[in-house]
């Protein structure tokens, strides 16, 4: 079941080079990150951590439009944008 | 059943139908067995918006003719103390559970402690007296909440239940055994004409019969000092004649209401005495040191106030020591140093809460004791 | 007074909330002492947390009334976190049980002997709900293990569980069961 | 002629503990009145009288609980509502009235104020305004205007008050009204209307307390409180309660702001019995 | 490149005490990116973080003050407002945050909720409604919508809920706005512009509980309140408030409903100091 | 000027600038004062809801660096117990005064009473230890107001002052003398960087130097059972190792804190041991009583909690009696007796309250006790 | 100073014989009945009672209309209009 | 230690709230203790009522600390009240100078010595404001009696009534004291 998204202020964002990290011992599993990336970067996977959860996977970095979604809603401040420098580092 | 959910079975056994509570781990199951148990027989389970209010409730369900009950642990306890006073003053019957946690403040909230323990003796203001109780399984959560509403029902006074997180959150198979109406008490009716009731004339036994609202009594009642029609009267004389009144109704009837546990007490030159949870690890640690051969024995407060003061200074007499754990910093212990006058040592072990003592911990202090 | 020592078992469960670690202790229980007609009592622990803190479970069975009703040398010890096992599965005495789930808890290699494995949360997960982990774990128990008939468990699993889930809860304690028959190494404790 | 006063020749004394009086009220005190008119409502409305709990908290207010010949509670302080919520859900037959002063309903009595109204527990609140805490000495309460003078605001109040009838509403009170003890019979009407109707009822009355509120600010008089009244008070019936704010010198709005009904907290209480009991 | 977190590549990190986390709340819990969107507002609205003192009661919101970086103060269930009242007057240049949940303001703390408001104190109420008591174990609360199932009300709720932004509003808070975890940014938004603002501002936040109040009334996976929530708000800034009852399954009204100017506590009573000193 | 606008002279000098309350007979004059004096010295007196509000007002009051006060009496002392807790659990300074009258409930309420002393021990759930000091006069009002602040800086705790109705209403010359700075004790502030800074870390003394918000130290306190660092630890290690901190550090230093007032103590077999008023119409039976030239003498509890056990013990073993009247049913006479452990009596005068002992009463004590 | 007063239900009572009757132990003297009379029937005197308050008098029966408005607002219960029986006594 | 009793005096004033008992005893007291340069202690008694209630106060002054601060054989008794003659003016010891207000207490006609008699209450009334009754009192006490000095009195009334009355008050002072010094009976009390 998907429903509506809101982009969250894609326009700044979209442009910028970033990645998305997992910190797999913060992770609990709930899928919002994935439920509510509007772009469908993220995906809930069969791999569990430690305390049994569930973990997402990025399916395709690519697509991210760096809006910072999935870092927000996470409950566990446990997914971040790391925006690269640019010029790289 | 675990001992909170025990403790709302004897409530409904005991005619219960009136609970006012506010959540607080761990008594929060006692609320959510009555909140599914209440609606089934007629009964009223409200939410209230704390425990204060909580507290009120229930006495104005009492004086609507109710038996009723509310459940709570420390922070909620303290809250309740000043209504607590007034429930002493009105003499209104009802039951107040606290399964305790440690403390102080929020403390350890999902853990066991016993701080709680001079508090109710002395948490309200002013002059009082009250009974509290101290089950130690899920059974006697049970069977002591029905003692626990008919003593409150006899004394017209308030009654507390003095629970810990261990035995509340304790499983134990639990007998619900049908009660006979006649082994339940019930607050005397008036039997003067509503025209001359007066609501605090006591008969002999100091307790005045009661009236509910509703009948036509016309009565008063009120927190200030008051004289035999509940008016209040602002002088020491009538505060003196009131406040010997409440106090000397329950201990005039300590023999009544005082319930004892004794294990091996006949000989015992070493006498551990303990309440509550920590009643069974000391069960353990006596049976320890029976085994080798020391002469220990158990001494379990059920009622815990009104205190035990000669049962403590007959065993003064007979024995050495006093051994008291307690999952506080000393409480009960102290009562025992008093009554015990100097005829016997008073050993405390406290615990800080969070858990129980180890028995050994008993065990070695009970050795120490039989080498003196 | 010694009634209770020389019937008396030690069981504890160890993980954190929301697995369903008291609900198993429950059922444990009640399978002694209502079914099988014995005692039993549970004691517990825990954190503030509604879920993910640590918890455990203490039961004791015995035919006789139970005074002291902690654990204190277990039978049997279910671990089913990594913490719980640090705290209690590592360094049992030698006559105990240790049952962990593997996907969850990295035993020491060099533990001896090794801890029973049931990978009750995965086959879960399987099932569709890995609400049931808890209860593969008990008819795992059940088969490993006699301190409770069977029959008591199975009927305490079906007076525990919500309305409704009874017959899929019976399907978990199945399947817990038949893994740990077929386990090799059948570990009997409990001379009932 | 006689020109004693008896049961017989003076109507309300039948409802009077006339062994306590004189009571303990001053010169002047607008409580007298209002209590006055509570008794007639009781008449006027018909309710049998043996069935009506008056419930009060400690404060001069809280002294009516003495004074009227009813099944009466002078409980503690702040704490008359969830009191009654026990007598009247205790016993659903009871017609349950708490009359109490402001800062006893509204300052430490507030959450219980505003819980009873959000839950709809039928019963008649009749609160006496007089803009002080009557029997501590004439403090700032909840209730004093911006800039009036009480025993612990001598330089002047610099508390926000509130407008109890805006908070009522906001907590969904099914009969809101305000009235002064000059309004005599609407405040009569008032009481006997809200007893007489099911759900929470909130009289809001303003009263003088001559002694304190009315000296400290520059009403030594009993009667210049009145007066003030007088000249100040405009009846509008239906007011939005948002408009009746009540500053220290300004007009003041009575009437009957609210009159509505919803389900009480026993009507969906009753339900869920059904609900229980047939499961 | 490194896939570690660190202060350095995740903002938030810094306001957060790395050491304590994972934190206690449930997966799926809408408490922590509520706290998240409360250190971005930091962030954005520029204030020395020095300065902010955090205030939190009891309850699963409650813990907030402890995995937030700042000056925080866990108290005790229902009284973290009069302590912060304390604690900004105590020092006026203190930005004081209150972070607790609806329970601890609304139920055990709502007279200081309410009187805060009326007195004006300057300070930032973030209120997080999860329809529930979380920490207890889901219990009927005074927001928990009328039918909703809680461990206290097996059979659905029987008491009507308090319309938080109603009843801020009939106390005079200057500022009072509703979003939901889903409004990330307006949320974000709406606690940078209340901190920076003078006065008394309240933010209700909708978060779910999906292992409590989710669970019992057929939201049991964590993402199934969140869509909830996208299907039934609608954003109407400048809504009045008596329009945004909230219950079981209709339509959620979310925005800023109000945003004006009073004179604060501390307004009032410089004026008075002044007056006392020159006397 | 009164016992009670004394103790807020006492407040204003010992640099008290904030100050929250509830109206209350007979504690109001406390805070009328107050609200005279406050805004005049840049101070903020703040008129609270209720006195749960108060309590936690001047708590985070205390954490913005004030020295702050709140008062009350029996009814408000109650509801405050709850967050006299979380007081003592974040080691914050405050002072408490507490206008005893006469109770349970609401009693007499202008009238005096002593009911509250058990109360100020033990009035709030969980484990902890406390300072309660009791002038009799209106210049100790003062006086001692300022030994409470010092108290409460130099130990973080809050300190009682539990005065009564008879003490705070009744008028006598205060001589208002200017406190020199160096004897207006402050808490002490951390040394540590804020990085490194952690709040309950205690020195060798076991008390941890206090922050305060606002400089940078991004500190946590929480009333949940804590470690060092202010953190909630939820074991019962972490909680043995708190409590027995807080406990001690008040026991520990005993012999700093307790302050007594003997008369005639060095010969005497009977001593009348009494606080408050009660300590003024015992000091006229003495008088008399050393007239008629029996050997008695007077202990003045100025402290009575911490109570001072030793000196208790030992005067049990040089006198035959303790004479102990007091405003209540007993409640100090049971700390008496406790620590008497039988080597002396311990004979309580309760008076029930609404007002004070006749000195005959004691005197009448004292005769007979002198025979025995 | 006279302000503007409301006669209440004048129209009803106004034909009814009755007599006014102060208790004057229970009076304390705040002088409403006085100033709220609708037709000055009474007036503050310079007796005062036990207590030390002035008391009111009656200065004319006849022109009391038996409205019943001093005796609601007597804060004191201490004044009642005696309705006289149809045919008297 | 047994300091004041030599120069120990008793004074007892009683009636009812709205009177100005307690402030009298406060202005006796500081007249004393802060004018006078002696001890002075004042306790109170009132009920709940803010007027109306009964109420006394009672001041005792020596030259001394003053332990005991009661009154229990008063030199003066001053009597605003006919429940408060009931309880302290009918019977008192031969040498007690008892005061009444004559308006407010019906004294008991074979009551010997008869107390002395100053209509305060009716003497204020006509000045126009009945609060100054226990200012006139004073001025009356003033006259017939010398435990405290006049000069001190007048110092202590000036200190004591609110900002802007002073005036007014030390007429009803005098008044009194007039009133006082032309009864014929001068019982003057205390010997200092
Ligand atoms: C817990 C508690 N706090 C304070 C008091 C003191 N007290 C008694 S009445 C009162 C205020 C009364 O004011 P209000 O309710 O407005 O009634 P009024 O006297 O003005 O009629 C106060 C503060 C008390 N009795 N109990
Ligand atoms: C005086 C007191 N009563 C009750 C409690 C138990 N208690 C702790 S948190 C809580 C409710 C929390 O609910 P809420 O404020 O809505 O926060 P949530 O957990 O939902 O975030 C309760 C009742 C307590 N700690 N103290
Ligand atoms: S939002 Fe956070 S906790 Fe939830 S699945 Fe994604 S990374 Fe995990
Ligand atoms: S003090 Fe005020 S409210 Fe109280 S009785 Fe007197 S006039 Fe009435
Ligand atoms: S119980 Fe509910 S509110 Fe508490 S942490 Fe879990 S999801 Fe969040
Ligand atoms: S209204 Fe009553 S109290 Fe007032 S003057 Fe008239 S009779 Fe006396």
């Amino acid at each position: 079941m998907k429903l509506w998204r809101e982009p969250f202020d894609r326009a700044q964002k979209a442009t910028k080079p970033a990645k998305v990290i997992i910190d797999k011992d913060r992770c609990k599993g709930c899928g919002y990150c994935a439920e509510f990336c509007p772009k469908g970067v993220l995906e809930m996977s069969q791999e569990i951590n430690s305390k049994g959860y569930p973990l997402p996977v990025v399916l395709d970095q690519n697509r991210c439009l760096a809006c910072g979604l999935c870092e927000a809603i996470c409950p566990d401040f446990g997914i971040f944008i790391r925006y690269e420098k640019e010029g790289g580092l | 059943m675990n001992g909170d959910e025990a403790c709302a079975e004897g409530a409904i056994s005991a005619g219960c139908r009136f609970f006012a509570g506010y959540p607080i781990t761990p008594a929060t199951e006692v609320a959510e067995r009555m909140s599914k148990r209440l609606p089934k027989v007629g009964g009223i389970y409200i939410q209230m918006e704390d425990e204060i209010a909580s507290m009120n409730a229930i006495l104005g369900a009492s004086w609507a003719g109710q038996k009723a009950m509310t459940s709570t642990s420390g922070p909620g306890f303290s809250l309740m103390m000043e209504n607590l006073g007034l429930g002493v003053m009105l003499e209104t019957p009802c039951v107040l559970v606290n399964i305790q946690r440690a403390g102080p403040s929020t403390g350890l909230p999902t853990l066991v402690g016993q701080g709680d323990m001079m508090q109710a003796r002395w948490g309200a203001h002013g002059i009082y007296e009250i009974i509290a109780i101290v089950p130690n399984s899920p059974q006697e959560m049970f069977s002591l909440t029905i003692t626990a509403f008919n003593l409150s029902e006899k004394y017209r006074v308030p009654v507390l239940i003095m629970s810990d997180e261990a035995v509340g959150h304790m499983s134990e198979k639990v007998v619900i055994h049908r009660v006979n109406q006649q082994d339940l008490l019930e607050r005397k009716k008036p039997c003067a004409e509503s025209a001359n009731y007066q609501p605090y004339k006591p008969d002999d036994d100091l307790i005045p019969p009661m009236a509910i609202a509703g009948n036509g009594y016309r009565f008063h009642v009120t927190g200030l000092t008051h004289d035999e029609r509940g008016y209040p009267v602002m002088t020491s004389v009538a505060q003196d004649k009131l406040m010997r009144r409440l106090v000397e109704k329950i201990r005039q009837n300590r023999d009544d209401i005082i319930l004892l546990e004794e294990v091996s007490l006949d000989d015992a030159d070493v006498v551990v005495c303990a309440y509550g949870i920590t009643s069974r690890v000391a069960y353990r640690a006596v049976q320890q040191a029976r085994g080798e051969g020391i002469r220990a024995g158990l001494l379990r407060l059920i009622t815990v106030w009104p205190f035990p003061e000669q049962r403590i200074a007959d065993l003064a007499s007979q024995a050495t020591t006093f051994v008291v754990p307690e999952i506080n910093y000393g409480q009960i212990s102290l009562e025992i140093e008093r009554c015990a006058q100097g005829k016997a040592r008073t050993v405390l072990l406290p615990h800080m809460g969070g858990g129980v003592h180890h028995p050994q911990i008993i065990l070695a202090a009970i050795r120490e004791a039989s080498l003196c | 007074m010694d009634k209770d020592s020389d019937s008396r078992f030690e069981i504890r469960i160890a993980g954190f909330g929301g697995q369903g670690v008291i609900l198993s202790g429950q059922i444990m229980g009640k399978a002694a002492s209502i079914y099988d007609k014995g005692f039993a009592t549970m004691t517990q622990s825990y954190g503030p947390e509604a879920r993910g803190g640590s918890c455990a479970a203490e039961v004791v069975i015995s035919q006789n009334p139970i005074d002291y009703p902690y654990v204190t040398s277990p039978q049997v010890v279910v671990i089913l976190a990594q913490e719980a096992y640090t705290n209690y599965g590592r360094n049992p005495s030698t006559d105990t049980l240790v049952i962990i789930d593997p996907d969850l808890v990295n035993p020491d290699p060099f533990q001896t002997p090794p801890p029973l494995s049931v990978p009750a949360t995965r086959m879960a997960q399987e099932m569709g709900r890995t609400v049931v982990a808890n209860i593969i774990v008990l008819g795992f128990l059940s088969a490993v293990s006699n301190l409770v008939s069977v029959e008591a468990l199975r009927k305490a699993v079906l007076a525990s569980v919500p309305e409704g889930t009874g017959e899929f809860n019976l399907k978990a304690f199945d399947l817990g069961r038949t893994y740990g028959l077929e386990q090799e190494r059948r570990n009997t404790v409990g001379g009932k | 002629m006689l020109d004693v006063v008896t049961e017989a020749n003076h109507g309300i004394e039948a409802f009077l503990r006339t062994d306590r009086i004189p009571h303990i009220w001053c010169a002047g005190c607008g409580i007298g009145p209002a209590a006055g008119c509570f008794i007639r409502a009781i008449e006027r409305s018909g309710i049998d009288a043996d069935k009506i709990a008056l419930v009060s908290g400690i404060g001069c207010t809280g002294r009516v609980a003495g004074y009227v010949k009813l099944d009466s509670f002078h409980t503690t302080h702040g704490r008359a509502l969830p009191f009654a919520t026990g007598l009247k859900l205790g016993n659903p037959n009871l017609n349950v009235v708490v009359f109490s002063g402001d800062g006893d309903l509204a300052a430490i009595g507030g959450n219980h104020l505003i819980h009873s109204a959000r839950r709809n527990i039928d019963m008649t609140v009749v609160c006496i305004n007089n803009f002080t805490y009557g029997m501590t000495g004439g403090q700032l309460g909840p209730t004093t205007p911006l800039e009036a003078r009480s025993s612990t605001s001598p330089y002047g109040n610099f508390e926000s008050p509130f407008n109890l009838p805006h908070l009522m509403a906001a907590c969904g009170a099914t009969y809101v009204a305000r009235w002064t003890v000059i309004h005599l019979r609407q405040l009569e009407r008032a009481i006997a209307e809200a007893m007489s109707k099911s759900g929470f009822s909130f009289i809001e009355v303003l009263a003088p307390c001559p002694t304190l509120y009315g000296r400290m600010n520059k009403h030594g008089q009993p009667v210049d409180q009145m007066h003030s009244y007088q000249e100040r008070c405009s009846v509008k019936n239906g007011a939005n309660p948002v408009d009746v704010e009540i500053d220290m010198n300004g007009p003041i709005i009575v009437g009957k702001f609210i009159d509505t009904e919803r389900p009480t907290f026993a009507d969906h209480y009753m339900q869920i019995c059904d609900k229980a009991q047939t499961k």
